[in-house]
């Protein structure tokens, strides 16, 4: 059903493509849209209303109205007036029971209308409460239009790229090409964006084109986001030029949604590329020239064109469309019906100013135009062209909304004139109260098509000039956009020790810390792990802790004044605990901190603080401003605690140095060359077990690893190592401690220095020493074989009035061990309290001290 | 990506490339009392307009620095640098912990 | 249902400011429109005015992601939050207005062990306090969603979740206007457009509320003002524990039903719900840094839409189609200030982070008790004010001051 | 005591291991979406590890600092600079420090890598390519940028995410024919 060759039609008769609608074979030809390849076959129905189920057909064939919204290759909500036909496409219609020329659901627009006004949920199926999940079902089910694939994901790959330009155009219009030729006159870096694929590149020497490509938005800093299918190319512009145009309105009256109403620029578009005959009989109502340039194009293609009314000159009381099932078969003009089965009709053109407000332009209506138009842009940002509404004619399209058949202002959401006038009698007067009752621009088309009819609508219905409407904010994307898109690829910093391959290798089960990959456990069996730390000896990779190097003359008076206890009278050579705490005295951090010499520190922080308590050196260290630099070396080295009772042999037959322990003794540093490798040595005992931390460049972490291992190290991970510490009750930052704990309630009263001038939470350490803590953090062993979950509330009088932390069973001390926050007034050592688990109360002892080798002669010895 | 913060050493850099400390706190002498401690700590002025507050350039030089901002339009109108002299004279106090809102459940 | 055939006013046309109200609400969002209508209904507080500088429901209240639920840390907050939920269960029918609350169920997702061990806690205090919740595997969390990635593939995979079948959604808009003819209807005056610029004061208490329309004389006002906060207590000569943060949210295109319950993954900043509409909602974390600018990102964009696909691979090609802005009133606790302030009569509710929403109807009805009798509900003691100047928080942070 | 735990290059030889030389074996062969080997190979063409060239952390007066030849010094604040040598970094950091500036060796440190194309680092970085050296977001995480002659590119970056900085980058070149 095509008309001979058009000059310029953009389809190639010569390469037919096949694809399927449904369960039909049908073709089109290369350079067809989906949309004008099924009007060339004949259809005419493209989709089904939102609410109503009406029957729509192809409206602007610009890819703005929801008409044409179909589901393309398992891809919903497809506008399929602009989407390119590709061979063997399988297109399906959505939102539809039954068939979309014979919709099951569109009984909604026969009967419903009474029973469903705008908002008639809000006051409906409210009793009984009971059955509102079957009417919420029922109601879901209606709505909504495509579906998803339940399978689909991760098809396509999308990519983003970082560009800049110097002057960016969006659109490609007259004014559009002729700001970027001007402004490519003044040199390099121009770039013109446009949606179309029409583009004559020859003529705009020196710009560089982008299209079919979208611009989503104008965000803060020039930086503009352009679809380009399955690129974003995310612009930072010295200047964005928007020459986005106008586009065309619906005029509203009645049945003006029939399957046969279009806008006139659709009609242009199926005769002159894609050489198809809109309709046979057209009435064209014309509001500016494009409607007049639409009746001569029809003409051209050989449809009768019954009658054409120029709005301007011979403004109409009354249109009504006439309706035979959904579509167009003539329109009352006055008290005069045509026949026809094409109705050509527009409310004028809008500028397209969403860009420009959304990123913070200012829009209002224009009296003298009767549209809204874009007043002040934001900076860096300019508009040119119609958008500006330069070149049009005031439109003034007041036809009578009465009639029979429902007046639609909002093609997506179905909105209609009653809705609309019912909503402002029921009190939405504010244009944004209404938005959200009737959803007029909350559609599809976000307010495109609907802005405009909705704040004119507006103005009639309240007796007031538009001018004091205003309009309903627009808000980014300029057009729907994938979320494929905007995600790009799918990698995420992940940060992996030296020995990551190692660990995975060794058949470790990686798990998550923080911003770190950990080894849980080598095996399903941890308590292997604990028993060979115990019993012989073990190596855990403990490279994630924060390390950072504290240098200068004044870097012990840095430390003193950041860390409660002191500092500043270490030997050289020598370890001390610390615990960092907020100027509020909560806990935020702990680790070791070793003097290398009188000017260098070495200290460490938990696995996740690194960053944190690097900042928070810094920026102390540029409040106070001491000589002293502070640099994070985590990256830089690998850590091995190497610990268990054969940890000094194992370590006198991999070294030359002296690790008698008398050389090296507990809390002391050195560094010993371990396999050819220069380690900081840390004696330190954090599992509670004789121990060394090998601390050397990160390049080395396999060769070490392997060589200890060699020596019969058992690798064991964090599993085990929570267990051996909980035996130690040493408490881990974070997990025992939370945001609320400090140094008093977290049993930590002796480290405090309180007779230093000044360190960060002396103050609160000092007032907190005057009140009673609400609650303590103590240890405690189960009464009965039970391990709580930690987590587990401890219950008094029915009440959660604290919580269990850390709680493991341990084969060493032959009980189920934990820590716990109790109210302080239970904290005495020996005191009962009962633990909720898995629904009953079960009981518990606080005890004081470690559990495991309480005088700490094995981590000494 | 929203709104460039200028650097001072590496020049105007997208948000996201640096950590923000909040607005500048004043930290009270030695022994106040609770209610000294904890205006400081928890009370802010949170204006609706040119605020001076503490950034660190995390992703870049690792900077620290001051910025005066216009909290209602994210503009910023000027940034410096933090020196001992300025820390003394203005009692600027400690940053919250933590770059970012600390992990919750949103909603 | 007559309604339907016959239309209605849902409230009275905005009219004159009387010369005094007993009670001036500040703030025509669903807290302030609550409070008014509880003070009307329960304790015959009639005289009563709601200043609003824009719409009602123009700010947090119409803004936010409509979750409700109440499975929260605290002993403090899972009995407000808990009661709070209890009152929305029946709030259609007491109000007479739909509002579509859905409980089908919220999931929070958990991708590491600590994050396992701060659910289970949840669920053990929130078992003791009757809010229904719970921690299961991800077996479970296949079963209630199957469209879920519950593989190994994903970068954070998901090892379990705490479950709150009571948790769910609601239609926000309907809250703010079922609430607001409620309180019409017993005589309360709705004062949209109508702006605080001052308070005068005398002898410790608010005497008169300056506004873009005139002055008001007041008994005791009320300040709901979310991300305001800190501005209207300012002129009231108060200081909040408060910062001023932007949330956004953004809306796809509508689908047919996908989603039943509500995802919210704390480790990917991300959460996701298909509205009864269709459309899927999906917020994030609050911007890190304080605003009171309302213009949204594109990182924020960029970087939800990639978690939520990590989270649902079926989504890649569904369409973003409008995204917002709200402002959010953050306290060092994330828990609520609620309640008397130092100035006499100048009530706030404040500090609600993301949080506020939720608590709308109990908030209502602990904040008109207090006004009408003078006396702090017990429910809302923990979340006072003076809690910052005596240092004793109320911390639903989980995580240390460095999280873990 | 000494820095040298620091540094590899007291490491006995045969004891260090890059941490992008085995990653970028084991992300190109298994890359899903790579046509394997022959992709791997154009990869390998236009990818230089850049790990264990001698980096260090200069801090102080960097004016102080006079780079020797075969020194490229990189200024990221007038404090903070990073030093890339050819020789010794060990030795390099000792030297400077004569200098009056705090140096430390950042070889372990710093993972780097060398790439090709313009168009390539525009994926990776939003970073101004006419205005390198620069420190900022790469690959969505804090590197330095090099420049060097026509489209050659270095990045230097944390060696724990140096694996990550390899998958990110592998993947890019793989999607360069996505436009």
């Amino acid at each position: 059903m095509r008309l001979p060759a058009q000059t310029g039609e953009r389809i190639d008769r010569s390469t037919e493509l096949s694809f399927r609608l449904g369960p039909w074979d049908v073709s089109g030809y290369a350079g067809d849209t989906i949309g004008s390849a099924l009007f060339a076959g004949g259809r005419r129905v493209f989709s089904r209303s939102f609410k109503y189920h009406r029957p729509r057909g192809l409206l602007c064939c610009a890819g703005h109205c929801p008409n044409c919204l179909m589901t393309v290759d398992g891809v919903p909500n497809v506008r399929v007036c602009v989407e390119p036909l590709r061979e063997g496409a399988v297109v399906e219609p959505q939102n539809v029971l039954g068939k979309l020329d014979f919709d099951l659901l569109r009984v909604v627009d026969k009967v419903g209308g009474p029973f469903t006004p705008v908002g008639f949920y809000y006051r409906t199926m409210i009793r009984p409460r009971r059955m509102w999940p079957l009417y919420e079902k029922f109601l879901r089910n209606v709505a909504g239009l495509g579906k998803l694939d339940e399978h689909a994901g991760h098809t396509r790959r999308y990519d983003v790229e970082h560009k800049k330009a110097r002057v960016l155009v969006v659109g490609g219009g007259r004014a559009g090409r002729a700001a970027a030729l001007e402004a490519a006159s003044q040199g390099p870096g121009v770039v013109l964006v446009d949606e179309s694929d029409r583009l004559l590149r020859s003529e705009l020497a020196g710009v560089e084109v982008l299209a079919p490509a979208r611009a989503l938005g104008i965000w803060e800093g020039n930086l503009v986001p352009v679809d380009c299918g399955t690129v974003l190319y995310r612009f930072r512009a010295e200047r964005v030029v928007v020459a986005t145009g106008t586009i065309e309105q619906p005029l509203v009256f009645p049945g003006n949604d029939l399957v046969g109403t279009m806008f006139p620029r659709a009609v242009r578009r199926l005769i002159r590329d894609f050489s198809l005959q809109p309709g046979q009989r057209a009435v064209v109502l014309a509001t500016d020239e494009r409607g007049l340039e639409a009746a001569d194009d029809l003409g051209e293609a050989g449809v009768a064109v019954e009658r054409v009314v120029d709005l301007r000159e011979s403004p109409l009381r009354r249109i009504e469309a006439q309706a035979r099932a959904g579509r167009v078969r003539g329109v009352l003009l006055d008290d005069d019906v045509v026949e026809c089965d094409l109705l050509v009709a527009s409310g004028g053109r809008q500028p397209a100013y969403s860009l420009l407000a959304q990123a913070g332009g200012l829009v209002e209506f224009d009296p003298d135009l009767g549209v809204l138009v874009p007043t002040e842009h934001p900076p860096g940002v300019e508009a040119v062209g119609s958008v500006t509404g330069e070149g049009l004619e005031k439109v003034d399209p007041l036809p009578s909304y009465h009639g029979r058949g429902k007046c639609f202002v909002c093609v997506c959401e179905d909105v209609t004139t009653k809705d609309v006038k019912r909503a402002i009698t029921e009190g939405f007067d504010s244009i944004e109260l209404a938005k959200r009752y009737t959803t007029v621009t909350m559609g599809p088309c976000q307010g495109k098509l609907c802005q405009l009819p909705s704040v004119r609508l507006y103005a009639q219905e309240r007796r007031v000039y538009e001018t004091d409407i205003g309009s309903t904010t627009a808000r980014p994307p300029w057009a729907p956009v994938e979320l494929g898109l905007l995600a790009g690829r799918h990698l995420e910093p992940t940060r992996r020790t030296s020995l990551h391959f190692r660990h995975e290798e060794t058949g470790a089960r990686m798990m998550w810390a923080g911003p770190w990959r950990r080894p849980y456990a080598y095996s399903d069996y941890p308590e292997q792990e604990v028993r060979a730390v115990h019993e012989s000896l073990g190596v855990i990779d403990v490279s994630t802790l924060g390390k950072l190097l504290v240098e200068g003359p004044e870097a012990a008076a840095l430390l003193e004044r950041l860390y409660p206890n002191r500092f500043g009278d270490m030997k050289p050579g020598r370890i001390r605990y610390g615990v960092l705490t907020t100027d509020g005295g909560r806990i935020m951090d702990d680790g070791t901190v070793a003097r290398l010499s009188d000017d260098l520190y070495y200290v460490t922080t938990t696995s996740t603080g690194s960053d944190a308590v690097t900042a928070w050196f810094e920026w102390w260290n540029a409040v106070w401003g001491y000589d002293a630099d502070i640099v994070n070396v985590t990256g830089a080295l690998a850590a091995l605690n190497l610990a268990g009772p054969r940890a000094r042999e194992a370590l006198e037959r991999l070294t030359e140095d002296d690790v008698s322990a008398e050389a090296l003794k507990y809390l002391d540093a050195r560094e010993v060359e371990v396999v050819g490798v220069p380690c900081l040595t840390l004696r330190i005992g954090f599992v509670g077990e004789l121990g060394y931390e090998l601390h050397f460049p990160s390049p080395a972490g396999e060769h070490v690893w392997d060589r200890l291992v060699a020596e019969g190290a058992v690798p064991f991970g964090l599993e085990p190592q929570r267990v051996l510490r909980l035996e130690k009750g040493h408490v881990i930052v974070g997990q025992d401690t939370d945001s609320e704990s400090n140094l008093l309630s977290a049993g930590m009263s002796w480290l405090p220095k309180l007779d230093k001038d000044d360190f960060v939470g002396k103050s609160a350490v000092e007032l907190f020493a005057e009140r009673e803590e609400r609650e303590l953090l103590v240890g405690f062993r189960m009464e009965e074989n039970v391990v709580p979950p930690e987590g587990a509330q401890v219950v008094i009088e029915g009440y959660p009035a604290g919580r269990v932390t850390s709680a493991r069973r341990s084969d060493e001390v032959g009980a189920i061990i934990g820590l716990a926050w109790v109210p302080s007034d239970r904290a005495e050592d020996g005191t009962r309290f009962e633990i909720r688990v898995e629904r009953q109360l079960r009981g518990a002892r606080v005890t004081h001290g470690a559990f495991f080798d309480p005088a700490g002669e094995r981590m000494r010895s | 990506m929203s709104f460039y913060l200028p650097c001072p050493y590496c020049g105007p850099r997208p948000v996201d490339e640096y950590a923000y400390f909040g607005e500048v706190t004043h930290r009270p002498g030695p022994s106040p009392s609770m209610r000294e401690l904890t205006d400081y700590v928890y009370f802010r002025d949170n204006v609706a307009g040119v605020q001076r507050e503490w950034w660190q350039h995390r992703l870049g030089c690792g900077e620290w620095f001051l910025a005066d901002r216009d909290t209602r339009t994210n503009e910023v109108l000027d940034v410096l640098l933090p020196s001992p002299e300025r820390v003394r004279e203005e009692r600027l106090g400690s940053p919250p912990v933590g770059a970012e809102p600390m992990a919750s459940e949103v909603t | 249902m007559k309604d339907i055939f016959v239309p209605r006013r849902m409230w009275r046309p905005r009219g004159e400011l009387k010369r005094r109200y007993d009670v001036v609400v500040v703030g025509g969002g669903s807290h302030g429109l609550a409070t008014a209508y509880y003070l009307a209904q329960r304790h015959g507080v009639k005289d009563v005015c709601i200043l609003e500088k824009s719409y009602i429901g123009s700010g947090a209240s119409g803004r936010n992601t409509t979750i409700i639920r109440a499975n929260y840390r605290t002993p403090e907050g899972a009995e407000f939050y808990g009661q709070s939920v209890r009152l929305y269960e029946k709030l259609s029918q007491k109000l007479g207005f739909n509002l579509m609350f859905s409980q089908r169920g919220h999931l929070t997702l958990a991708h590491s062990d600590r994050a396992l061990v701060t659910m289970q806690e949840r669920a053990e205090v929130n078992k003791l306090l009757g809010v229904n919740s719970s921690v299961i595997g991800p077996a479970e969390i296949e079963a209630l969603c199957p469209q879920l990635d519950v593989s190994e593939r994903p970068t954070w995979p998901i090892m379990g979740a705490l479950y709150h079948p009571p948790g769910g959604i609601i239609r926000h808009d309907a809250v703010v206007w079922a609430f607001a003819r409620a309180a019409d209807e017993l005589g309360v005056d709705i004062h949209p457009y109508t702006e605080v610029t001052g308070f005068e004061r005398a002898n410790g208490r608010v005497t008169a509320v300056e506004t873009n329309r005139g002055r008001v004389e007041c008994g005791q006002v009320v300040s709901a003002t979310a991300g305001w906060s800190t501005l209207i207590a300012g002129m009231a000569g108060l200081r909040l524990p408060i910062t001023t943060h932007i949330l956004q949210a953004f809306v796809t295109e509508p689908l047919k039903p996908f989603l039943d319950v509500v995802i919210v993954s704390s480790q990917l900043h991300v959460y996701v719900s298909q509205t009864d509409r269709g459309e899927f909602l999906i917020g994030a974390e609050i911007e890190p840094y304080t605003t009171y600018c309302g213009t949204g990102t594109l990182s924020f964009l960029e970087i939800s839409a990639r978690h939520s696909i990590e989270l649902f691979p079926q989504l890649e090609r569904a369409k973003v189609l409008r995204t917002w802005t709200g402002l959010c009133d953050l306290s060092p606790d994330y828990s609520p200030i609620l309640g008397r302030t130092e100035v006499d009569n100048f009530h706030v509710s404040s500090g609600w982070g993301t949080y506020g929403f939720k608590a709308a109807p109990i908030v209502g009805v602990t904040l008109a008790e207090l006004v009408a009798t003078g006396k702090t509900p017990d429910l809302i003691a923990p979340f006072a004010l003076e809690r910052f100047h005596t240092d004793t928080l109320v911390s639903e942070l989980a995580a240390a001051a460095v999280s873990h | 005591m000494s820095l040298s735990f620091l540094s590899p290059s007291r490491c006995a030889p045969g004891t260090l291991a890059s941490p992008l030389t085995r990653t970028l074996d084991t992300v190109s062969d298994t890359a899903p979406w790579s046509e394997a080997g022959l992709r791997a190979e154009g990869v390998r063409h236009r990818l230089r590890d850049l790990s264990s060239d001698g980096k260090v952390e200069v801090r102080g007066d960097l004016d102080l600092v006079e780079p020797a030849d075969g020194e490229e010094l990189i200024r990221l604040s007038p404090r903070r600079g990073l030093l890339l040598v050819d020789d010794d970094p060990a030795e390099a950091a000792d030297r400077l420090r004569t200098y009056g500036v705090r140096a430390y060796d950042a070889t372990g440190a710093l993972a780097g890598l060398a790439f090709e194309g313009e168009q390539l680092a525009r994926r990776l970085t939003d970073l101004d390519l006419e205005r390198l050296p620069a420190a900022g977001a790469f690959a969505r995480i804090g590197a330095i940028l090099v420049r060097d002659e026509g489209d050659r590119f270095r990045a230097y970056f944390p060696q724990e995410l140096g694996h990550y900085v390899a998958e990110v980058v592998l993947d890019a070149i793989d999607g360069l024919d996505n436009r």
